[in-house]
């Protein structure tokens, strides 16, 4: 194994490439911009083709053309960049085409846009959340797979601390489970054939082979829900069986969190953490087990307070919800503020546990 | 009675027609009329007289396909009321 | 086991770079390394801070430290909010050519080294932090003075390649310059990969 | 006289004749369509589809749709055929184009996909020079929606929210997207026809040509602005159609070729190639004149006052 150092930007990048992803879209933004210049570099090494589109629309746009070739494609932008390019995701999601997007958000503010969406319709997206750099090699890689697999959207949300922290990774293609080939994909062949295809959002076929329509493709397409739920919740959960109190906590500030529970379980103190890895589906299962005979479920988060929904869901009353995160930035917006500090969270945590109230 | 010289005619899918009449005075030698009857759906239609040249004017301004276009391979010589 | 080093100068010092090398050149020691670089917009003048965690195994803390084993000192400038980063008896290398103001001898182990005046005198100006980076390697063994060589090598862009044996000069000049292995980093050198 | 007139039999085709024209399009799966009578897309469809047929290159097409009445050629085009969403085909045939370079790769838009909407999505993709061709069909209204002003509806027009026809202190002014196009470096062939007779059909027909031909040679982008009727739309009796459009939308995106490489081997037109067409009753500047008249400008003359 050789393992160089790399920026998260860059090893994302690698993965997107080792995953066999050929056509990437995007508009420069912080603290996506870094990803946007690797693959700009790297994909035309490759045989692929990075377009500097003119704005989020064009660059969603842009992949979703080639995704309809059955090329491996995604795109990506911060949180805000994401916005615009949401009626997109909704009919790429209806058109079951598996796109990968990237968000390198400014903080966790995006979690509501990556899990409920900002689109219309019955659409949801397989959502992963990396902690650091290791993971997000994986996460980007499976993203590609699963994308394949259920032929629906998956989300990498990442921050600037993923895209901006280095770490010496080892950037290998993963070995998944064989995917059924892109039978429906377009390549221009069978015009004239009566056999041609379409690649299209609205249920339509053509007229001697006609799909359901509207109402027919939403019911084929929506149920996938259920199935991803059942097959694709990731969690990891840490020091759960004897806890007292429980810290849920997703991304880069969940390495936080861990590191703080690792050092108050080495102090004798009964707190453990729930870490959700896929934000959708969200594993409320294994939330709610552990809010089992808890004191409290404690959710550290760099936002408003926006998965602490998701806890509550979750939790199902089973025990206290409260929120220890909050909004935290700097100057320059980007998410990385006062609150993303270990000495900061154990503080949070202590207060909780001593039944104190939570600092404002 | 008389006779028009006649090198051309068209077929006519009467039910597909919409009656916009845009191929009446698409028709350079006028031989088309429009219906007094109409068509299952409502619409009135055209017809084809005596002096068709097969020239394909009426089905390139036909949006409903209706026409299919024909030379004959010797003209012919229909009679026309005079 | 883990070991954090904070960097900290002013942006055009070459905080930036000191830490990318020490973390190519741990992971050239076959050791798992983080690095987190903060600077302001201004490539020169404002503050240029850097966290590079290296460790046996994977790596447990954030990627924004609280309790640093060790610090590099470029300037004086932006030390301030370092200080209570470090833990007790933290190894910190100051950079004694341009440091001002006070430092709590008694609670950190300090070593002087003024690689501003250094790198002067071998004919590099520009290459104080890796004279700097050259006597950490020395002092802590953090990473092989080789693997530094190294690391610096393949972190220098094609274009900037010619600058390379000036560097290795620095690198070396500062691990010659220290106690060797005064506050060792690990109980042997190098990692088992 | 129609009446008495011999009306001919033409149920069946007759013995002796062969066939110089089929009735429908090799490339459509069914002659039906749910377009309103005297609609000017199916016209502009065939000439589409009977360039494709003629090129030969039906079997290496891919087309990318837009949204508007002509979506539901969708699915009657024989063709492999992406659906995009309003305004983004450019973009949608960017990224098929750049996976499959070698295939033909169409769009097909109406005026308010493209130049409302997704404006800005076809002035990138033809500064960029994508080899990809774009088709406008160009009614001057939002015809799926029931007639609707557009970017292209001329000064004067009447839609549904513009009762008292587009004035444009109020509504601002069309914009000719050929004669924008034909500015950008990128863009190698820029025409702009209609399908208003069958001479207009004729026209169109090589400005199609041209353009796939200049996309197999890969110059650039290349573009077909086609101005269709909407009777529906525009509030006028079917057969009245073209000769409104030639009228009104015919005389301020006028005709012609805007834009052709050098290398692009001579023109149908001779020496019309570049200039909008001659048109009996004046010059198309006389009418455009008349409709941006200097009285007509804001403070101009009593008309101008809208209440601002």
């Amino acid at each position: 194994m050789t393992r160089r150092l790399m920026e998260g930007s860059e090893a994302m990048a690698e993965a997107a490439v080792a995953s066999g992803c050929r056509f990437f879209a995007g508009y420069p933004m912080t603290p996506f911009t870094e990803l946007l210049e690797h693959l700009a570099r790297r994909l035309p090494e490759v045989g692929g083709v990075c377009i500097n589109a003119e704005s989020e629309l064009e660059a969603v746009g842009m992949a979703w053309g080639a995704l309809a070739t059955g090329a491996r494609a995604a795109t990506g932008s911060t949180g805000q960049g994401l916005s615009l390019m949401q009626e997109s995701f909704s009919e790429i999601t209806l058109a079951e085409l598996p796109l990968v997007v990237f968000n390198m958000a400014r903080g966790q503010s995006d979690y509501f846009q990556a899990t409920r969406g900002g689109g219309h319709g019955d659409y949801r997206h397989i959502v992963l959340a990396p902690m650091d750099i290791a993971e997000a090699v994986e996460l980007t890689q499976l993203a590609f797979h699963l994308a394949d697999r259920w032929r629906n959207p998956v989300l990498v949300y990442g921050d600037y601390l993923l895209a901006h922290t280095a770490e010496a990774v080892d950037v290998s293609p993963m070995t998944f489970a064989p995917l059924p080939p892109k039978d429906w994909a377009v390549d221009g062949s069978l015009g004239g054939t009566s056999r041609s295809r379409t690649v299209s959002s609205l249920g339509v076929g053509k007229v001697n082979r006609p799909g359901g329509g509207i109402p027919a493709h939403f019911e084929a397409v929506v149920p996938k829900q259920a199935a991803i739920t059942a097959e694709e919740v990731r969690v990891e959960t840490g020091f759960l069986d004897d806890a007292q109190h429980v810290v849920v906590a997703f991304g880069t500030p969940a390495k936080f969190v861990r590191y703080v529970v690792g050092q108050l379980r080495a102090e004798g103190v009964h707190v453990g953490f729930v870490r959700p890895i896929s934000l959708w589906p969200f594993p409320y299962e294994a939330v709610a087990a552990a809010a089992e005979g808890v004191r409290s479920v404690m959710v550290f988060e760099i936002n408003g307070g926006q998965m602490v929904d998701d806890v509550r869901i979750g939790v199902q009353g089973k025990a206290p919800v409260v929120s220890i995160g909050g909004i935290s930035t700097d100057g320059s917006g980007f998410g990385v503020g006062p609150l993303l500090d270990v000495e900061v969270i154990r503080g949070r945590v202590e207060a909780v546990v001593s039944g104190q109230e939570v600092p404002a | 009675m008389t006779t028009v010289l006649t090198r051309g005619t068209v077929t006519i899918d009467v039910e597909g027609c919409k009656g916009c009449e845009l191929c009446i005075p698409a028709c350079p030698p006028r031989v088309l009329t429009m219906s007094a009857e109409v068509n299952g759906l409502g619409f009135r239609y055209p017809q084809l007289h005596a002096g068709c040249t097969g020239c394909r004017a009426c089905l390139d301004m036909c949006p409903d396909f209706v026409f299919e276009v024909y030379k004959y391979d010797t003209p012919v010589e229909l009679e026309v009321e005079q | 086991m883990e070991r954090e080093l904070l960097l900290t100068g002013v942006g055009g010092q070459g905080v930036q770079l000191a830490a990318q090398v020490i973390g190519r050149a741990a992971a050239i020691d076959g050791r798992s390394v983080m690095v987190f670089g903060l600077y302001s917009g201004m490539m020169r003048g404002g503050s240029s801070d850097s966290t590079v965690v290296v460790a046996d195994g994977p790596i447990q803390a954030p990627p924004i430290v609280s309790h640093s084993w060790s610090a590099i000192v470029m300037h004086h400038k932006y030390w301030a909010p370092m200080v209570p980063k470090l833990r007790p008896g933290a190894v910190v290398l100051l950079n004694s050519s341009l440091f001002e103001g006070d430092i709590d001898r008694q609670a950190l182990q300090v070593f002087d080294v003024p690689v501003t005046d250094m790198a002067a005198d071998l004919g590099n100006p520009m290459g104080a932090a890796m004279v700097m980076l050259g006597a950490y390697a020395g002092v802590t063994g953090l990473v092989r003075v080789e693997a530094a060589v190294q690391g610096m090598r393949e972190s220098l862009p094609p274009y900037r390649q010619q600058h390379a044996a000036a560097n290795e000069r620095a690198i070396r000049a500062g691990a010659q310059a220290v106690e060797q292995l005064a506050t060792p980093a690990w109980e042997t050198a190098g990692a088992d990969a | 006289m129609t009446a008495e007139r011999s009306i001919v039999p033409t149920g069946s085709p007759p013995a002796s004749a062969h066939r110089v024209a089929e009735l429908t399009p090799d490339l459509l799966l069914t002659e039906e369509h749910q377009m309103c009578p005297g609609c000017g897309e199916p016209l502009a469809l065939r000439v589409l589809l009977d360039t494709l047929s003629q090129l030969g290159v039906a079997q290496r097409t891919v087309a990318v749709m837009g949204i508007g009445c002509y979506t539901s050629f969708s699915g009657t085009m024989d063709l492999d055929l992406v659906q995009a969403l309003h305004g983004r085909a450019p973009s949608v045939a960017t990224g098929v184009k750049r996976m499959l370079p070698d295939r033909v790769v169409f769009t097909m838009q109406g005026d308010g996909d493209m130049v409302n909407e997704g404006l800005q999505e076809v002035v990138h993709t033809a500064a960029r020079g994508e080899s990809v061709t774009a088709v406008l069909l160009n009614n001057g209204v939002f015809g799926e929606t029931g007639g609707h002003m557009t970017a292209t509806s001329v000064i004067g027009q009447r839609t549904k929210n513009t009762l008292e026809g587009r004035d444009a202190e109020y509504h601002g002014h069309p914009i000719r997207i050929g004669d924008l196009l034909a500015t950008l470096d990128g863009s190698a062939y820029v025409a702009r026809g209609s399908v208003h007779n069958a001479g207009a059909v004729a026209r169109t027909k090589r400005m199609v040509r041209r353009a796939f031909e200049s996309q197999l040679r890969g110059e650039g982008f290349s573009f077909v602005e086609i101005l269709t009727m909407c009777p529906t739309g525009w509030f006028v009796p079917t057969a009245e159609g073209p000769g409104y459009m030639d009228d009104t939308l015919g005389q301020v995106h006028t005709m012609g070729e805007l834009k052709a490489r050098p290398g692009g081997g001579p023109s149908d037109h001779a020496s019309g190639a570049l200039a909008p067409e001659a048109r009996p009753g004046g010059g198309p500047s006389d009418h455009a004149s008349g409709a941006l008249a200097p009285e007509a400008r804001p403070g101009g003359g009593p008309e101008g006052g809208v209440g601002r």
